[in-house]
């Protein structure tokens, strides 16, 4: 069903930030913030956890670096023994250099695709923005503004109290 | 939504890739070829029905590394005798008369670089068949086997006592490897 | 990505602003909107005079390497100078130069990116763009080198084939280097793809409408710069670094061992691994100078690409190169302590032998001249910084010349003595790789945003 | 493989039945390159577009036919190769060959061990001359005037023009090296008797005249004494290379190495010539002296003799004082004791163009009693029958033409035009001749300007015997059909010579086979003390291909020459020397590649690099370092050559060892006619050689000037030092006696000992027996499809011999030593190139073999780089049906050559030695259809078999027993660069110094 939220655009980040933080401490729930880079202190004001997307990472890296020794070992020992130069078979030394690439390459891969998903990021999604310039120079902090309820006014308020440029309502689905 | 479609498609991408590994993988495969001869000789009526011994016609396979197509002068130990005639009976007896020698077509034509000596495999006991296929129940010759590497080995790791599945390989080596066998060396077929 | 704008403490990047060095690294206070617009301005303007005749040679010389390549294939390697003494020559010079040359683009953007270094901003982008194209030029010649390209497929371990229990021999060096070169290619590749996604968005939202604005709605995967995302976005810009960072030393290690493995009197040495390190970033350096002198003048970024960086960029090169230089130094060392006859010999036929010429080259571009960067002036003055970054670039191939090639022309038994003399096959592919590598780069300063605006916006406001 | 049927029957008759033969000879290897090629690039084509993939599942490779004898024949079974005995044609040594034939084609040319002679060794021309046969310059049928014809038309143009008949007295005059066939010369007394007109002129390039003349005037017999170098404690050679070229060096060889024996009874050799051979570089003393001063050094070496033995009569002599003045007068009193102390068991031999030296030397032999004696040294009542040339002949027939004197001239293998001093002369006196025939193979320099072409068979396709030394007699046998319409010599001659019907000696066999048997049957079978009948005794004969005949010993009485005359002769002429001593002297001499040029268009012997310069491609000038210096000349500047009969422009070449005052130039080069490949290689020497008084002179004065011009030289190797680095190692006779088993410490094995199956191969090579003669680098090639590159390849360092003989000079003076290593893939237990293949396209064989295969290898030459060796070899180009390289591999014909069981590489894969493992397959199999194990010596390698002196040895060294065991864990087995811990299963043997310096 269609949602009713109220977009305030800010041109420099500290007032959003200010902004932000008095909404929260309003009991405001903010829906989400848009800027054009990553403005710090903001994860804290809107409450985010760390994302724990490094445990993937040590997950796939650790299933890259099984695999590429056990697949290693497997070729070399059992599958066909080869009498390479008189090196024993499991020459495990020689192994480690594409144990630790396979490592790298699954981690990484593994970690950008599991972003990837979480975020909802590919190729050819249509792109949401609150107000155009999010990507450019703008700061947008979108709030939820049930019809009816009284959020919808004091976010209104505080984000015109802390500079906003413009607060207007949009429709839409989250 | 939308990431249904795009799982999909990897999906369908992921399946195409692998058919066409599989055909990547048969390049130069050619199992199940079987070309016409100049003379339509049905192995099925002589090795089969009339149980005419492989080495009687391919002698050669005892001592030579080639089978060796028989001559023409081999049929005619029994077609002289014969008076069933066909046409290409016939045409066989015309190319004895003029001593003309007769273009078979090769059938079993193993990759490059791959030397194959057929003395050594008859002498060790290993049945024709088990190359050539049910060649008696064959009208017209045709490639029964792959003749890939991988089809080699598998017979070659059995006959030569070194484990083939892989847990059995496991297991022996546990318990240390059995003696290489020289089966097993590149240069038994490469050089 | 994340040394942007820092001013609380936070927990990705938890560094207090008075830690960093006063140095500005962007001139005056743009805003951020007349970032967006000056970065890429290159990208909607239509381009120089300048551009295009650096493109004209550029691809010439590709066109050039195209017919050699598929002559090579044609006629096989013989028409190069190899011979039964000396079987590598300029094609694996070339690889591990360009493999090299790879090494500064990642180094900027991961390791400084963990030492919180500011200064990376406004060049990494670029860097990593030369990696990219510089591992794309060295991973040619591991594939020509063989002249039957068709049966490359042989070194990889694949399934299902024809072959049954025959699999690859990983205590090869060669079958390490195409994991590690693969897997540093796609590593840089997702890395340099992935911080460029915002700036893509904003492209996108300036693209007014028609194909251009379709292509950057594809790549730019729906970006609209949502705080939620981009507090991951960091964590995974955080990870690929702290991944990438080991990768760039592995890889050069890796493809020293190419080498250090064999017994070849000269390759057989257990310093080669960080000797190569070394080596590389200082090449990978010298040619980012070169790349981003050109660009700031041509493309007017002055005023993000400050002499700041120039220096900065230069004392890296200083460091390198010293570094490099005693590496030299210790190989003449354990020669003579070693005692081995025949590593002996090939340190004294280095330099005295036939090409004792390219090693006092070598030593003249690789020792000599980054000792100027001393004075601060030097590191300061534009036109000499490149004049060095070019002879780095020359001595740095050189130095690969002298190790392969010296090497193997004169080794254990005099009767196998050899000499190598190039022809005009390995003359014309080197400049064609060359011209392949430019021809990339000025498309990508043409295409995309050759710097990154987010993480520009992210300093300029600090 | 073991039997070795006679090929009676075997053979099919040159009535078409071979088309097929050849037709199913089609090298399996050559084939399946070309399928390869095509299918190779067909692949290559998928490998850009993925919709071709799923085509490619679906690819068909070329059809392939197979195409069996019209009849079956027990005799050829398609894919088992023959062995037929014969005899080498490839020069006058006729040496005993076992030549292997498969599918209807001789591919090998091997050593016949039955033969007491050679037992079993060959040279590299003997090896290479089965190329020949495949040769494509070759004549395809009888040529008259300049026309292809038919036997028949031409036999008619001959037989009216020759006339004949009793009275007939018109000189035909038949010009041949010598022909030591005893049913050839049947066949040309047969011919007399038609033709009483006719006559026999001998021309050798390479002669001997000199040394048949002075045993003439000293022994009343003009032979070549038959030498037995096995026999001398003390082998002193003037200028003779018994070794490499001269006279019988197969059979001179072997006796020479059972004298290398590791203890007291060792020989003791000394050399004494200008430029350096392959004999001087293994001589245990080695002289350099100009040609001019050699009698001195024989008269100065008489009187030493003569002192020690105190032989009255020579007191004159002891006057003249020349022991004072001849050079190396210290060396030659050593020399001197070491004869005098081995009177009877010693042997003085010289190559010496000039009569009064060779009588000279007839004395020292006589006064040291040397010759006659059950086991003499020196045979000369059953004397060598070869090197028969009479150099006055070829003079006199020249006059004889000019004076319209010849009414028909037959040239039969002789090629005057090009390898006489007076060739032009001889083309210009061709044209005063009614009636020319030519037996040549080719249109060749002489035969080009002939009436009648009639092209002789190829040695492997006729029928023949020989009798190099007179008793020991050998038969030929044809080892295929002939390839083309030729016809044997004898087989012309004889149809010639058919008597009209009824006359006198009507009804003999004109087919030359039956020619041959018959004669046999009438002269040599009653010879045989044997009570089988003849037939049983022919195919005895047959199959072992020689046998021994006692005969009729030649008279000889006691040395009676005027020694005297002779040594005041050379006095005078070394005086005179003396005073107008200026310019330097022209040596003239013969290379184991080329010998006197007859094989110049066999690409194997034109790559063949010289076991003394290491060049490839072309002669040079050989200039000691000290003349070169004075002259300002290095190597590659080219000289010109001036001599009163002619001058010669040649590359310079600054040799270790050459004579001071001699430059050196090999003969057999400079062919114009020879064929694609040998034409314009090198520069022809011969006119400079000359005539004086009946005698052919190979040295004279010369004047060398710089041209001022500088050639590219083709050398298989660069750098003559070792540079210290004991890679050729060798041990004093002394040291040996001391010295421990195994002194030297085996350096600990890092890993786990690999199991092996049931052999562990490995090879030994005895350093002290290899003489460098290079035959074993020849049989490689032979045996292994090994690919003929060019010279600009081989200029490139990418000669592909898999075998190469490396050649260190220790010093670069007059007194420069030489040694030879033979070296090919060393098979390391540990082989560096092993662990850095990608691919494994290399690997150890479970019986130790370093195993290459060539379809894995995808060219990184990693491998190359790491071998220590440098013995492995990359295929730079497509050498195969490759017009860039028109050598065998690219001509249909010379591919016939091909060996069927070694694959033909294609371009782009590494190849290298594999211990011959096709014959360790054949072997294996040869034992496995015989239900018995595989015995020591039941495989031999192929550069082990051509080896003359036995250096060589392969064998199991997982069997204690085996001879390569026992001489790998002998005192003087070592293995090169072992400190690098590679493990070879190649280990040499040191070479013995006897430390005698000049």
């Amino acid at each position: 069903m269609a949602e009713r939220f109220l977009v305030g655009s800010f041109s420099e980040p500290g007032p959003m930030l200010a902004a932000v933080a008095t909404l929260r401490s309003a009991g405001v729930a903010i829906h989400d913030v848009f800027a054009p880079y990553p403005v710090h202190g903001l994860d804290q004001a809107m409450g985010i956890r760390r994302s724990r997307l490094p445990f993937v990472t040590l997950l796939a890296g650790l299933g890259g670096l099984c695999f590429a020794l056990v697949f290693q070992y497997y070729t070399a020992v059992f599958d066909w023994p080869l009498d390479v130069g008189g090196k024993p078979e499991n020459s495990t030394l020689a192994f480690v250099p594409v144990c630790f690439e396979l490592t790298v390459l699954i981690g990484g891969l593994g970690t950008v695709g599991a972003f990837l998903l979480r975020a909802r990021l590919f190729p050819g999604k249509p792109e949401q923005l609150p107000v155009l310039g999010v990507t450019n120079n703008v700061f947008a902090v979108v709030t939820h503004a049930p019809a009816g309820g009284n959020e919808g006014p004091l976010a209104r308020r505080i984000m015109l109290e802390n500079g906003a440029d413009e607060v207007d309502e949009r429709e839409g689905e989250s | 939504m939308r990431l249904r479609g795009i799982v999909f498609g990897f999906v369908v991408l992921g399946a195409g890739g692998g058919l066409l590994a599989r055909g990547a993988t048969r390049i130069g495969v050619h199992q199940g070829y079987a070309p016409e001869q100049p003379i339509a000789f049905p192995h099925k009526v002589h090795a089969g029905d009339n149980k005419i011994a492989c080495l009687y016609c391919h002698s050669a396979a005892r001592t030579s590394r080639h089978a060796g197509i028989p001559s023409a002068s081999v049929c005619m130990n029994c077609h002289a005798l014969l008076e069933k005639q066909t046409t290409a009976i016939q045409r066989l007896k015309e190319a004895v008369q003029q001593e003309r020698p007769i273009a078979w077509t090769k059938v079993h034509n193993l990759p490059d670089f791959v030397y194959f000596n057929h003395s050594q495999h008859v002498v060790s006991g290993v049945a024709c068949q088990r190359c050539h296929g049910a060649v008696e129940q064959m009208d017209r010759i045709e490639q029964a086997a792959p003749l890939t590497m991988g089809w080699c080995l598998g017979c070659h790791r059995a006959e030569a006592h070194v484990p083939t599945s892989t847990f059995a390989r496991v297991a022996a080596n546990v318990r240390g490897r059995p003696t290489p066998f020289a089966g097993e060396d590149c240069t038994s077929c490469h050089y | 990505m994340s040394a942007g704008g820092i001013h609380t403490s936070d927990p990705t990047t938890g560094a207090a602003p008075d830690t960093l060095p006063a140095t500005r690294w962007i001139e005056g206070t743009p805003s951020l909107h007349r970032i967006t617009s000056d970065i890429s301005r290159p990208m909607e303007a239509k381009p120089g005079r300048g551009w295009w005749i650096c493109f004209a040679l550029a691809s010439a010389a590709v066109l050039n390497l195209l017919g050699m390549v598929g002559y090579l294939f044609a006629k096989g390697i013989g028409i190069w100078g190899l011979n039964n003494a000396v079987g590598w020559a300029f094609d694996i010079t070339n690889f591990v130069f360009w493999i090299g040359i790879g090494h500064a683009g990642t180094l900027i953007s991961a390791i400084l990116l963990l030492f919180r270094q500011k200064w990376r901003t406004s060049i990494n982008r670029s860097a990593e763009a030369m990696t990219i194209f510089a591992v794309m030029c060295a991973g040619l010649f591991p594939l020509i080198h063989m002249g039957r390209p068709w049966d490359a497929f042989f070194i990889f371990p694949y399934f299902p084939n024809q072959r049954g229990p025959l699999w690859v021999n990983f205590r090869s060096p060669l079958v390490w280097d195409v994991f590690a070169i693969s897997t540093y290619f796609t590593i840089s590749l997702v890395f340099w793809y992935l911080g460029m996604i915002p700036d893509l968005a904003t492209l996108r939202d300036r693209a007014v409408g028609g194909i251009k604005k379709f292509v950057f709605r594809i790549l730019s995967l729906g970006w609209n710069g949502s705080q939620r995302t981009w507090s991951r976005y960091e964590i995974v810009s955080l990870v690929l670094a702290a991944l990438a960072t080991p990768l760039v030393l592995s890889v050069h290690s890796i493809v020293s061992t190419d080498f250090a493995t064999s017994l070849v009197p000269g390759w057989h040495t257990t310093i080669f691994p960080p000797y190569f390190v070394a080596g590389a970033i200082y090449s990978g350096f010298g040619m980012v100078l070169t790349l981003l002198i050109i660009t700031r003048q041509t493309m007017h970024l002055e005023r993000y690409i400050t002499v700041n960086h120039l220096e900065a960029m230069a004392k890296v090169t200083l460091l390198t190169g010293s570094l490099v230089g005693y590496a030299y130094a210790t190989e003449f060392f354990n020669a003579w302590y070693s005692g081995n006859v025949h590593e002996r010999f090939h340190f004294i036929n280095r330099a005295t032998g036939p090409y004792a010429w390219c090693f006092y080259l070598m030593v003249l571009c690789n020792v000599l001249t980054p000792q100027v960067l001393w004075w601060k002036r030097a590191r300061r003055s534009v036109p000499l910084l490149f004049v060095v970054s070019i002879l780095v670039n020359v001595g740095m191939w050189f130095e690969r010349f002298v190790i392969i090639v010296v090497g193997l022309h004169r080794n254990f038994l005099p009767s196998a003595w050899g000499m190598f003399y190039p022809t005009v096959f390995d003359i014309g592919i080197l400049v064609g790789v060359f011209g392949l590598f430019f021809s990339l780069f000025l498309l990508f300063i043409r295409a995309l945003p050759m710097i990154a605006m987010w993480e520009v916006k992210g300093v300029s406001n600090g | 493989m073991s039997r070795r049927p006679t090929c009676d029957e075997a053979m099919p008759r040159g009535d078409g039945h071979d088309a097929p033969l050849v037709q199913i000879g089609l090298p399996t290897g050559a084939r399946s390159t070309g399928f390869e090629a095509t299918r190779r690039d067909v692949l290559s084509l998928m490998g850009f577009s993925l919709g071709a993939i799923g085509l490619g599942a679906g690819c068909r490779a070329p059809v392939q036919h197979a195409v069996p004898l019209p009849s079956a024949s027990t005799e050829m079974v398609p894919g088992v190769p023959n062995l037929y005995a014969t005899t080498c044609g490839g020069c006058g040594a006729s040496c005993g060959l076992v030549v292997k034939q498969r599918d209807g084609r001789p591919i090998k040319i091997e050593g016949n061990e039955a033969s007491p002679l050679t037992g079993g060794g060959t040279c590299a021309a003997g090896q290479a001359s089965v190329l020949s046969l495949y040769d494509d310059a070759r004549l395809r049928g009888p040529v008259w005037l300049g026309n292809a014809v038919s036997w028949s038309e031409i036999d008619r143009h001959i037989t009216t023009m020759l006339g004949g008949g009793g009275s007939d007295r018109r000189a035909i005059v038949l010009l041949s090296p010598t022909i030591n066939s005893p049913s050839t010369r049947a066949v040309l007394a047969d011919f007399r008797t038609r033709f009483p007109g006719f006559r026999h002129v001998v021309h050798d390039p390479m002669s001997l005249a000199a040394l048949r003349e002075a045993n003439r005037l000293a022994f009343g017999a003009a032979v070549v004494p038959h030498f037995h170098f096995d026999r001398a404690r003390v082998v002193v050679a003037l200028e003779a290379d018994f070794l490499g070229t001269w006279l019988a060096p197969v059979e001179f060889s072997r006796q020479w190495a059972r004298r290398r024996t590791a203890d007291g009874t060792r020989g003791f050799h000394v050399q004494c010539e200008a430029g350096l051979s392959v004999t001087g570089s293994n001589a245990d003393l080695r002289l350099a002296v100009a040609p001019s001063e050699l009698g001195t050094v024989a008269v100065a070496l008489l009187a030493a003799v003569a002192r020690r033995v105190n032989d009255a009569g020579l007191a004159a002599l002891n006057a003249t004082g020349l022991g004072q003045t001849a050079p190396h007068a210290a060396a030659i009193d050593r020399v001197a004791d070491a004869l005098a102390r081995h009177r009877g068991e010693s042997l003085v031999v010289t190559g010496s163009d000039d009569v009064a030296t060779q009588l000279v030397v007839g004395k020292l032999n006589a006064l040291l009693g040397n010759i006659g004696g059950a086991d003499g040294p020196i045979d000369l009542a059953r004397p060598s029958l070869q090197a028969q040339g009479d150099d006055a002949g070829v003079p006199a027939l020249i006059d004889d033409m000019n004076r319209g004197a010849v009414s028909a001239l037959i040239i039969w293998g002789a090629n005057p035009v090009y390898d006489h001093p007076d060739g032009l002369a001889f083309r210009k006196a061709l044209g005063r001749v009614p009636l020319t025939i030519s037996f040549a193979d080719r249109r060749d320099e002489t035969s080009a300007h002939v009436h009648a072409l009639c092209p002789d068979h190829h040695f492997l396709e006729s029928w023949g015997d020989a009798e190099p030394v007179s008793g020991h007699f050998s038969l030929a046998q044809p080892l295929i059909a002939p390839l083309h319409d030729t016809r044997a010599g004898a087989e012309s001659l004889l149809a010639w010579a058919a008597p009209a019907a009824g006359a006198a000696g009507a009804g003999k066999p004109a087919d030359h086979r039956l020619y041959l048997r018959d004669f046999w049957r009438r002269a040599l079978y009653p010879r045989a003390a044997t009570a089988a009948g003849f037939d049983d005794f022919w195919e005895r004969t047959l199959e072992r291909g020689v046998v021994e005949l006692p005969g009729p010993a030649v008279q000889t009485h006691a040395f009676a020459g005027d020694w005297q005359g002779a040594v005041r002769d050379i006095v005078t002429r070394a005086s005179r020397a003396g005073t107008d001593h200026g310019g330097y002297e022209l040596a003239l001499h013969e290379t184991v590649g080329a010998r006197d040029g007859r094989h110049a268009n066999n690409p194997w012997l034109l790559e063949l690099p010289d076991p003394i310069t290491r060049l490839t491609w072309g002669n040079v000038a050989s200039i000691a370092p000290a003349t070169a210096a004075a002259l300002g000349v290095a190597t590659g500047d080219v000289v010109t050559l001036t001599t009163e009969t002619g001058k010669l422009e040649l590359p310079a070449f600054v040799q270790p060892g050459q004579d001071r005052r001699t430059i050196s130039v090999a003969v057999g080069y400079g062919r114009w006619a020879a064929g694609k490949a040998g034409d314009g290689i090198g520069a022809n020497v011969y006119p400079l050689a000359r005539v004086e008084n009946g005698v052919r002179r190979y040295a004279a004065r010369v004047n060398v000037a710089k041209a001022g011009r500088r050639a590219r030289l083709a050398p298989a190797q660069t750098h003559f030092s070792m540079e210290g680095r004991d890679i050729v190692q060798s041990l004093t006779l002394a040291s040996l006696e001391h010295e421990h088993e195994h002194e030297h410490e085996e350096l600990p094995n890092l890993w786990r000992e690999r199991l092996h199956g049931a052999h562990a191969w490995g090879m030994s090579i005895d350093l002290d027996a290899c003489t460098g003669c290079s035959a074993c680098v020849v049989a490689c090639q032979s045996e292994n499809n090994v690919p003929v590159v060019g010279a600009e390849q081989v200029r490139k360092s990418r000669i592909m011999h898999w075998l190469r003989i490396d050649r260190y000079f220790d010093g670069d003076g007059e007194d420069a030593t030489t040694v030879h290593q033979p070296m090919m893939c060393q098979h390391c237990q540990h082989a560096p190139c092993e662990t850095v293949c990608p691919v494994l396209a290399t690997t150890t064989s479970s019986e130790g073999i370093n195993q290459q295969v060539y379809n894995r290898c995808i060219g990184t030459r990693y491998c190359a780089n790491n071998c220590p060796y440098k013995v492995r070899r990359f295929n730079w180009h497509n050498y195969t049906a490759n017009d860039d390289f028109p050598y065998n591999m690219t001509s249909p014909l010379g591919r016939l050559v091909l060996n069927p069981d070694v694959t033909v590489r294609s371009r782009g894969v590494m190849e290298k030695c594999n211990l011959c493992v096709q014959r360790v397959q054949l072997g294996k199999n040869q034992a496995l259809l015989q239900r018995r194990p595989l015995a020591d010596g039941d495989v031999a390698t192929a550069c082990q078999q051509a080896c003359p002196t036995g250096a060589i040895v392969f064998g199991d060294l997982a069997d204690a027993g085996s001879r390569v065991s026992k001489l790998l864990a002998g005192r003087r087995a070592y293995r090169v660069l072992d400190d690098l811990g590679t493990r070879p299963n190649v280990g040499y043997l040191k070479k013995i110094e006897l430390k005698e310096k000049a």
